[in-house]
């Protein structure tokens, strides 16, 4: 066995050396004076790329350590010791671990590079890749932490990060108020975490992972009817709240505020994919209460379709993929709450969390491309148009992206998205036609996106004049692109290594799932070629065109069925779900929170009055109360 | 000879004490504190506790008292004037004040009687437990005494040095 | 058992009169150097108790405890005073008169936080507590030309009174009903009688008292305006010191002499620990100056710290010790900036700290740290101060309090992520930089470090809350 | 008529107590508030002198001897606030000090 803890901590330090020397070396300072002005404006970027690619490398050689399987780590520091509750700082090496890693450096160093392109000219420049590099070594830390404690400080961590870059450009109001409601929003589901996670202490002793592990095994019985359901539900509420599930997913869109390579990172491909991982990695402990796997699977299902159907009918290019990602990460929640422990254990919502990580980056970096080159000021997609001539390798990443998304045979998307569907044909019927729904809104959405913004005639003078971007933009692009295209073959192995030594086991219900999904994926993008190819200055579903009506009428006699539902009950159900999101759960829950806590806080201050007479009377009134409640004969 | 001299100095006090918190003058108030005092002192000796009625005159009534009146005619406070009277205010301390006394007094009402028993509190007695088993706390006092009197200086200079 | 037992107490109070002499012979210009004097007397005190072990057990008549939780308490105050003369030292220039004589009162205040930490004795009790409350009269209006302080000073002053004359009374009536006045006489007490009414009476009333130092719900209310009003070192002292001396006291009273009547006491404090914790996190939302809302955002912690009191087992006590250490720093580290920005800006206003990671980096970054530790977000020393506190509650099944103490916990973010958020996000109404001397500077940055290693490695400062956790409640 | 005992003494001290902490409740000069917690303190002493005398030892004296201690102590110290607080406001009426609230 050799042991690999140093392999760990290189790792882990190399993203925190980087936040670390930028902050102190990069900036102003007498004595390097004539390098001042390199330092300002690009030290930062080569030193986090630079470090990163040191803990890539490492990444790359944990990942072959663990393949040769003779791998352990050693704890080595107590980190807390109080009588029943002992934590210590141990790591979690294995397949899960390494790969997610690997997942999360990768993409990171595709966004690094991506953004020195993005951010050029940034006079904060700096301060952002020390903020980045910080959140790939909170990240790290969520990947390898051993415990449920190391796991939660480091949560919180990310969180911290997210928000500081949710609120980098803080001359937007906007911004930091995205940034404070993204912190405030997680810390609801963070709380749930922290008493699950006490709760869990509380039932098995530990908050070790293979300690609790081994205590479940060990006491089938004791765990047995339930025990576990309030404890994996609370930790799931972790889950619920980074990777923005209903209710608590209000923030993800507002978060998109941020930079896009922020967005891409953190809001796509890794921090919201935590909570998933995080189910991951405590699976033993959700698949050991089949009540609490109920919960996690519909809640997955119903963010998936809520927020696909919010999807079609949002402008801002950015929101749209943000409403992709809450409902990607909805099937990943799905797929875990679906997970049959004996068989595939949680490896099809790793498989789709991975390709995820490739194809949602390299459709936000695009996004990311065209706002550049419109300059940052714009990103509705209906002032965008005929980008494909001027932008075509842009165009074409964006278009690998989706395809991938959308679950386009051959890419990385189709395999993992079959695999789930897959699971959920066989283990729940309804949450299957759920998905399958699901995954035609997505199809549709996806290509009003392409249709709009990336073909037909330019919308705006803008659009008219964008250039593609500079190399240092397109290659992470081109990258990803690549990725996203192989990830889900077999020669890359991830299903299989994720599965590990049992064996990958095929899913049963093969081409019945192929072909429903792929009507579905048809169905959508037939939808989107009739509203949106051929080029409308406004959206058809929301003003009735007289000649797309008219078309429509004309060319097949049933569409207007088609046209009714997609007016009615799409354009109304999407309005109905924006109006629960807007008003229902960000009106009273969130704000709705802060309102109440307000009026309270303000109803509280009336005792408050400054006058000492009142003092002095709420005092001993409060005491007389007290004496009648305790003093009795 | 002991039961109705309780209850001359109780209602004494107790009225004294009513004067107290009802007068509109301040000088008023704080001369039936002194009255209220001495009857205070006369319960105290017809408890033996000799020592204790002493300084009650001599500290309270004597030093206390004095430094009460001192400020009053220092400040020149004149009658308070008749303003809005503040039910609420005035409702409400008389409901808790009533209510605190009932709950002690519900409490003291089922108390097992016992004799009292002969122990005089002459200055012997208590000088002496005082200096043995309460040495501790009486030299805190000391302390304590230090503080209030470099603080009363210094809040009370007139002069800023 | 003999004066050696006394010896730290006998030390600082030997320093306060030394610092009390020295400032009566030197220039009125030069007297900054007074608080140099306090505060390396201090260290060197604190030194001295942790290489010379004290001389542990009980004496006085039984009136004197030296143990773990009492030596514990004792270097407690001995950092908070520290760092509280630092801070003194930088708000110097405000004092008008009386600036040795200011930094003596804070080591006689000390002193008697230091005697509470020992206390096993009504007697003992009150006259300890009074020193401390006696002190701080005079503190809180030490800035007698400017109304603010003095409206404090009487509010504090009568109100504090009024718990006085209420813990009296409830001693007379513990000393009526057991014919003593020791804690372990009242243990016995209860243990052979049960608690009667006289003696519960009495003991209620005593909590009432140790409530109002504590500034836990219903006798929080002076805590707001006094420690808005109140000169911003002495406010420090008040939100660190004399809660801890409360919860020094309250701890000792709680296992010395109320223990056979635990039933009654856990649901009591449990009640009114989630009052604090609603009333205090509510109250403190809509505030828009610093000093008010970290008044507010005190009585909270009390409520925490309460939290850990009712969970009454050495764990939920030794997370409350450990809670109060994490909470000294971190305050403190919040009060050394607001000191530095009323030299600077003149008023306590949090609008005044728009933009302030523009015009000082550094106490943007003290101030975040400082807030973020007390809201309890990791890996700050506050973060793991609650997490005991949660798991000291949730191991005694408390899920209700559990409960109330993470709505208060998601309640706070709110207000204390305003400030930040004030700092790093808005414009600021002045682009000045803001100077901060280098003693100023050393001791932020020893607190936000100290902040940052409590949470990393609380293990040594854990360990040793718990030791003296266990030997209290054994 | 009843002999006296021990609970009729108490019973005054807790009517002395009450007619204090009303004073402290109802009135507005801060000099009489004053006045009423002094009231307050010495119901605590009459009750002491009491007990003691009925349990027949002598901490309760101690105790008094103490609480006359600090209350003087206590006493001088709030006038010096209370004169200071003249000095700036010209008055000592505890219900015009809202400067801080809410």
């Amino acid at each position: 066995m050799d042991d690999v803890t140093g392999l760990l901590w290189r790792i882990l330090a190399g993203p925190l050396c980087a936040a670390v020397v930028i902050v102190l070396i990069c900036r102003r300072s007498p004595f390097y004076a004539d390098f001042s002005p390199v330092m300002e404006r690009s030290a930062g970027a080569v030193i986090a790329i630079a470090f990163l690619l040191g803990s890539t490398w490492f990444a790359w050689m944990a990942l072959d350590a663990v393949k040769t399987g003779n791998v352990t780590t050693s704890p080595t520091y107590r980190f807390i010791d109080v009588g029943d509750l002992e934590v210590n700082v141990n790591w979690s090496l294995d397949r899960l671990s390494v790969m997610m890693a690997m997942i999360v450096c990768v993409v990171s160093l595709c966004i690094f590079v991506y953004s020195v392109g993005y951010m050029h000219g940034d006079p904060g420049i700096n301060r952002f890749f020390a903020k980045l590099s910080f959140f790939v070594f909170s990240m790290l830390g969520i990947v390898f932490s051993g415990n449920l404690v190391m796991m939660f400080v480091f949560w919180e961590l990310v969180g911290v990060s997210s928000y500081l870059l949710i609120g980098y450009w803080y001359q937007r109001p906007a911004a930091a108020e995205a940034g404070k409601k993204a912190f405030i929003v997680n810390r609801i589901g963070d709380f749930g975490f922290l008493l699950g996670i006490l709760l869990v202490w509380n039932v098995t002793g530990s908050v070790d992972f293979t300690d609790i592990r081994n205590y479940l095994k060990a006491h089938p019985a004791e765990v047995s009817g339930g025990v576990l359901t309030i404890p994996a539900l609370l930790i799931f509420c972790g889950a619920v709240g980074k990777s923005a599930q209903l209710p608590l997913h209000v923030w993800l869109p507002d978060a998109m505020e941020g930079p896009t390579p922020v967005s891409a990172l953190i809001h796509a491909a890794t921090m919201v994919a935590a909570g998933v991982y995080m189910l991951c990695r405590v699976s033993f402990l959700v698949f050991a209460s089949p009540a609490a796997m109920d919960v996690i699977a519909w809640i997955g299902g119903l963010t998936a379709l809520l927020s696909a159907v919010i999807a079609c009918q949002q402008n801002d290019i950015k929101r749209i993929l943000a409403y992709s990602t809450l409902s990607q990460l909805g099937y990943m929640v799905m797929a875990v709450g679906l997970s049959v422990p004996q068989v595939n254990g949680y490896m099809p919502a790793m498989f789709h969390l991975s390709t995820h990580a490739f194809f949602k980056s390299l459709l936000f970096l695009s996004a990311g491309s065209v706002i550049i080159a419109f300059h940052h000021a714009e990103q509705d997609i209906w002032k965008m148009g005929g980008l494909w001539k001027k932008m075509p390798i842009t165009t074409a990443c964006f278009t690998v992206g989706l395809l991938a998304l959308t679950g386009f045979p051959g890419l990385s998307g189709f395999f993992s998205k079959e695999t789930i569907l897959g699971l959920a044909r066989e283990r729940n019927e309804d949450l299957f036609t759920l998905a399958t729904v699901t995954a035609g809104f997505t199809s549709f959405y996806m290509f009003r996106a392409l249709f709009v913004a990336f073909l037909g005639q330019p919308r705006s003078e803008a659009a008219g004049k964008v250039k593609e971007s500079p190399w240092v933009v397109l290659g992470p692009l081109v990258a990803l692109a690549i990725l996203s295209v192989i990830g889900g073959y077999t020669w890359m192995g991830i299903p299989g290594w994720l599965v590990g030594d049992k064996g990958l086991s095929e899913a049963p219900a093969g081409t019945n799932v192929l072909l429903l999904a792929m009507l579905a994926f048809v169905m959508g993008l037939a939808l989107a070629v009739v509203f949106y190819l051929c080029g409308p200055a406004e959206d058809p579903v929301k003003t009735k065109f007289p000649f797309l009506h008219r078309i429509l009428w004309n060319k097949f006699g049933f569409d207007e069925f088609y046209l009714a539902l997609v007016k009615y009950v799409q354009g109304g159900l999407a309005a109905l779900c924006e109006l629960v999101d807007r008003w229902v759960i960000a009106g009273a829950g969130v704000r709705g929170t802060a309102g109440v806590a307000q009026t309270l806080g303000k109803m509280l201050q009336l005792f408050q009055t400054g006058g000492l007479q009142t003092y002095a009377f709420l005092f001993a009134a409060g005491l007389v109360i007290i004496l009648y409640y305790v003093v009795t004969q | 000879m002991h039961d109705q001299l309780f209850w001359f100095f109780s209602i004494a006090m107790l009225l004294s004490g009513l004067l107290v918190i009802l007068s509109r003058n301040p000088v008023n108030s704080a001369m039936f504190l002194v009255v209220a005092m001495c009857f205070m002192a006369g319960l105290f000796v017809l408890l033996e506790a000799h020592f204790l009625a002493i300084i009650q005159i001599l500290v309270y009534a004597g030093a206390v008292m004095v430094l009460f009146l001192f400020v009053i005619m220092f400040l020149d406070l004149k009658a308070e004037r008749r303003r809005r009277f503040r039910i609420l205010t005035f409702g409400g301390g008389i409901i808790v004040a009533a209510a605190f006394m009932v709950k002690v007094h519900d409490v003291v009402e089922d108390m097992p009687l016992v004799a009292a028993k002969g122990v005089a509190g002459t200055t012997e007695a208590v000088g002496r437990l005082l200096f043995t088993r309460y040495l501790l706390p009486f030299e805190v006092a000391s302390l304590l005494l230090l503080v209030a009197v470099v603080g009363v200086v210094l809040l009370s200079k007139r002069d800023l040095k | 058992m003999n004066l050696s037992s006394l010896k730290l107490e006998m030390a600082t109070a030997g320093l306060g009169m030394l610092v009390l002499m020295l400032g009566a012979f030197t220039r009125r210009d030069d007297k900054r150097f007074l608080g140099a004097i306090s505060a390396i007397g201090l260290t060197a005190i604190l030194a001295w108790s942790v290489c010379c072990g004290a001389v542990m057990g009980v004496g006085f008549d039984g009136m004197w405890v030296n143990d773990a939780m009492a030596l514990f308490f004792k270097r407690l105050f001995l950092i908070a005073t520290i760092l509280v003369t630092v801070m003194s030292a930088g708000f110097a220039g405000k004092i008008e008169s009386g600036v040795g004589e200011f930094f003596a009162l804070i080591l006689f205040a000390c002193t008697g936080m230091m005697l509470t930490a020992s206390v096993n004795d009504f007697v003992m009790l009150f006259v300890s507590l009074e020193t401390v409350t006696i002190t701080f009269y005079i503190l809180t209006s030490y800035l007698r030309r400017q109304v603010p302080s003095l409206e404090a000073g009487v509010k504090y002053l009568i109100l504090g009174a009024l718990s006085s004359a209420f813990l009296v009374y409830g001693i007379t009536f513990i000393y009526g009903a057991t014919g003593g006045t020791s804690f372990s006489g009242l243990a016995e007490f209860l243990k052979v009688n049960g608690a009667g009414g006289l003696v519960l009476l009495g003991v209620m009333l005593v909590l009432a008292g140790l409530g109002f130092k504590v500034a836990s719900v219903p006798f929080h209310i002076w805590v707001p305006d006094v420690y808005q009003g109140a000169p911003t070192p002495v406010t420090a002292f008040l939100a660190v010191g004399s809660k801890a001396a409360g919860f020094a006291l309250l701890l000792r009273l709680l296992y010395g002499g109320l223990l056979p009547m635990k039933a009654t006491w856990v649901a009591l404090i449990a009640v009114l620990a989630a009052l604090t914790i609603l009333y205090g996190n509510l109250a403190a939302i809509p505030q828009k100056n610093i000093k008010r809302l970290l008044g507010y955002s005190s009585i909270s912690h009390a409520g925490f710290l309460l939290l850990g009191v009712a969970a009454a087992t050495a764990f939920g006590t030794g997370a409350a010790l450990f809670y109060l250490f994490a909470y000294v720093f971190t305050n403190l580290g919040a009060f050394l900036v607001i000191v530095c920005m009323a030299n600077a800006t003149a008023d306590d206003e949090i609008a005044s700290y728009a933009g302030l990671a523009r015009r000082s980096p550094l106490l943007a970054a003290a101030m975040t740290v400082a807030l973020v530790s007390l809201a309890g977000v990791p890996p700050m020393a506050g973060f793991f101060a609650k997490f005991l506190i949660f798991s000291a509650v949730i191991g005694q099944q408390l899920w209700w309090l559990a409960a109330v103490g993470a709505v208060g916990v998601v309640a706070s973010l709110y207000y204390y992520l305003g400030v930040v958020k004030a700092m790093y996000w808005q414009e600021p109404r002045q682009e000045a930089a803001i100077a901060v001397g280098l003693t100023m500077k050393v001791a932020l940055w020893f607190v936000m470090a100290a902040t940052l290693a409590i949470g990393v490695f609380q293990g040594p400062v854990v360990e040793w809350a718990f030791e003296a956790a266990r030997e209290l409640v054994k | 008529m009843i002999p006296v005992v021990l609970p009729h003494y108490l019973v005054v001290s807790a009517a002395l107590f009450s007619l204090g902490l009303a004073g402290v409740i109802i009135r507005r000069n801060a000099l009489v508030i004053f006045m009423s917690l002094e009231l307050m303190l010495n119901a605590a002493n009459l009750a002491l002198a009491a007990f003691s005398r009925y349990n027949g030892s002598l901490h309760g004296h101690v105790l008094v001897f103490f609480i006359i201690t600090v209350a003087a102590a206590e006493v001088a110290v709030g006038l010096a606030i209370i004169v200071a607080l003249f000095r700036r406001r010209k008055s000592v009426n505890v219900d015009e000090l809202t400067s801080m609230r809410l």
